[in-house]
């Protein structure tokens, strides 16, 4: 019981969101960083074409939603980069 | 009556099929990629749950030789039972979408064709198997074929995993920085959320009906409900664990299936993806094939049709068409281009609002000796089932806030 | 002190599954009992279809039900009464011994004319 | 035509008594045969717990005795047949012999 009434309670505590800057910084680098997964993983030959493709599309929707600003065009070009390298 | 092993296949593949499905694979990857093993206690307390809910499903079964739906509108009449039903019905409408998309991303991950277009095939091959297979057909391909999912236990080994924190984890909430909370919560109520499905009770009981199970099973119906659920649980923290080391140290927090789709790369190189991707969609399929038939199940045996697997399609007219009609209406939102792990995730957060309403007419029909006899509840699964009851009302009632402040 | 082997109407018969041998023929959705002057009230007619369950949910729901059935009724009856002389027996389900009956209507219908035209089904 | 009642109607329903005061719901019906007929011997009315409806009534009264409500919860009274006036069945009544 008390697992749940500390639960309860937690979460009315909890209510704080971080900053949308950290926020977005976070989001480009992590995808930043998916992208660099999967291009090394491309480069070792571990993954077809069509994973990476897909890798890059998925950061350039998701950056393009949720970031602006100079990383979030870093982070966009370097997908673009990957995609081209993937055709 | 089947001989142990045949049970034990129900067993897993109900576990495979409710266990490992589109929004567990995600939510385990999820924490793990987010919280290292922070979150693993949620997929053993969630487990734990199931366990006690399934062994249940089936000694109501066995004993009264009624499944749940029947003995829900037995026992509190058509004005009562109806509510719940169609509640259930429009969950498993969305589950089902969400398991069709889980199929179509595992596929996309295996050939690049986007997931949109293996809607409608993957809708066909769904309903041809239901059409023309039996209940013993489909359990036990989904069974082997689900066995691949040890793919996922073979990489978390080899990751070399530290296993002190790993078992710390198992245990208690480990709290996250503070501004990260509402996310660590978020993941727990969806890992739940994810785990106990209503959906794999109707399947269980109904499968455990139609083989005819009887008072001499319920020692078998235990150990099916221990070993296939923590077959399931066992596949889950491994998903989750490889995403940890995976991800984890590189900071990626997953938004999408296209980097799960990573996940077993490091461990596995070249067999990586397509070891992901099959087991991605062979796992999708079984719930998929689970949820049809539960929601066949629930509705013919709540207006008192013919209903069965096992005979031909003319003969139980009804219950076929119900399932036809759900699957193929379910890949709308996919042919829409709903991504299918947001509707998973929303449609994870609407099981918890449904739980407490499908779980509470088990602590009733467990404890009436109209339905079970002597074989009623023990103190301990009725506080398991009570405390299953209370905690999915607060994951009901937190979801929403949390689907705000955490991740959805 | 109730007699002892009295039958609970409702706990034992209301919504109990309804069988003839072992076809499902639907759920026993009502049960109507005649009152009579000075003698107990007899358990009549066991009834079954879509008006009777609607009706339970609410005289609206009841009204929708038989609009449609009359838009597209299938020689279905939305309410049929079975006497309750052809009940056999109560235990699990409620045993009944009928020759004529709507009640599958929809089921032989469904399985001839929709089913029954899609491959593999037979 | 004698009256016909629907007993899926007449459950859960208030029963008042002849000063007009509820004194529960209707939640079975007993019959024993008499001849070959079926006949309704005594109703039982559960008088008014904390829940409303009848199938609220029946949760509440399951999840009571979980919880450790012990004992049974408010036992039924057991109404002879002769002694409900069920003339209108939405509103039946007590009439004490």
């Amino acid at each position: 019981m008390r697992t749940v009434v500390a639960l309860a309670l937690l979460l009315a505590a909890c209510g704080t969101k971080p900053p949308e800057a950290e926020l977005e910084k976070k989001t480009v680098a992590s995808w930043e960083a998916t992208l660099a997964l999967a291009r090394d993983a491309y480069q070792r030959g571990d993954v077809p074409k069509h994973i990476v493709r897909n890798v890059a599309e998925a950061a350039t929707e998701e950056i393009s939603k949720d970031a602006k600003g100079h990383e979030a065009a870093r982070a966009l070009a370097a997908a673009h980069d990957l995609a081209e390298q993937a055709r | 009556m089947k001989s142990g092993f045949l049970q034990i296949a129900l067993g897993i593949i109900t576990s495979i099929g409710g266990f490992l499905e589109v929004g567990s694979i995600a939510t385990a990857a999820q924490a793990g990629a987010s919280f290292r093993y922070g979150l693993i206690w949620a997929i053993v307390l969630g487990t734990l749950c199931l366990v006690f809910l399934i062994e249940m499903s089936g000694r109501l079964s066995a004993v009264s030789k009624h499944t749940i739906a029947d003995a829900v509108r037995e026992r509190f009449g058509f004005d009562f039972a109806v509510w719940p039903r169609l509640a259930e019905l429009l969950v498993n409408y969305l589950v089902l979408g969400a398991e069709i998309g889980g199929v179509c991303l595992g596929l996309k991950v295996l050939t690049g064709i986007d997931a949109r277009w293996w809607a409608v095939p993957v809708a066909l091959i769904l309903w041809f198997a239901l059409w023309v297979g039996t209940l013993d057909i489909i359990e036990n391909a989904t069974s082997i074929l689900g066995l691949l999912t040890i793919g996922f236990v073979v990489a978390a080994v080899k990751m070399h995993p530290d296993w002190i924190p790993l078992a710390r984890g198992a245990v208690a909430p480990v709290f996250p920085p503070h501004d990260q909370s509402g996310q660590y919560w978020f993941t727990a109520v969806s890992i739940l959320g994810a785990t106990i499905s209503p959906y794999m009770f109707y399947f269980y009981s109904s499968g455990a009906v139609e083989d005819g199970w009887g008072e001499k099973d319920l020692g078998s119906n235990r150990i099916t409900a221990i070993v296939g659920m923590s077959f399931g649980a066992l596949m889950s923290i491994a998903v989750l664990v490889v995403s940890a080391q995976v991800f984890n140290p590189l900071g990626i927090d997953l938004k999408r299936y296209e980097q799960i789709a990573l996940v077993l790369t490091p461990a596995l190189h070249k067999w990586g993806w397509p070891i992901f991707g099959i087991s991605l969609a062979v796992c999708c399929f079984g719930a998929a094939v689970e949820i049809s038939l539960a929601s066949a199940y629930s509705i013919a045996q709540t207006f008192g049709w013919n209903w069965g697997e096992d005979e031909k399609p003319a003969q139980r007219a009804r219950f076929s068409l119900t399932y036809t009609i759900l699957i193929f209406l379910s890949i709308i939102p996919l042919l829409l281009g709903v991504d299918p792990l947001k509707q998973t995730i929303f449609s994870m957060a609407l099981t918890a609002i449904v739980l407490p309403l499908a779980i509470l007419p088990f602590v009733l029909l467990l404890n009436d000796e109209t339905f079970v006899g002597t074989h009623r509840n023990g103190p301990i699964g009725n506080f398991v089932v009570t405390f299953t009851i209370f905690m999915a009302c607060i994951v009901a009632l937190v979801t929403i806030p949390l689907e705000i402040v955490g991740g959805g | 002190m109730p007699p002892t082997h009295a039958t609970r109407l409702v706990a034992d018969i209301l919504d109990k599954q309804l069988v003839k041998g072992e076809e499902k023929l639907g759920k026993v959705d009502g049960l109507v009992v005649v009152l009579r002057e000075g003698k107990p009230p007899r358990v009549a007619y066991i009834e079954c279809g879509t008006a009777v369950v609607a009706r339970r949910l609410g005289r609206w729901c009841e009204r929708f039900v038989l609009a449609l059935n009359r838009r597209f009724g299938v020689r279905d009856k939305p309410r049929f009464r079975i006497p309750w002389s052809k009940v056999k027996g109560i235990d699990i389900n409620v045993e009944v011994e009928l020759d004529e009956h709507p009640l599958l209507a929809w089921e032989e219908w469904l399985s001839k004319h929709v089913v029954g035209r899609i491959p593999f089904a037979k | 035509m004698s009256a016909e009642v629907n007993i899926e109607l007449l459950i859960g329903r208030k029963v008042f008594d002849e000063g007009g005061k509820a004194i529960g719901r209707i939640e079975e019906i007993l019959a024993v045969e008499k001849g070959d007929e079926l006949v309704v011997n005594e109703y039982h009315v559960g008088t008014e717990g904390l829940f409303e409806r009848l199938s609220v009534y029946h949760f509440g009264h399951g999840l009571l005795r979980i919880l450790g409500a012990r004992g049974h919860a408010a036992d039924p009274k057991r109404i002879p047949w002769q002694e409900l006036d069920l003339s209108d069945p939405q509103k039946p009544v007590w009439r004490k012999r």
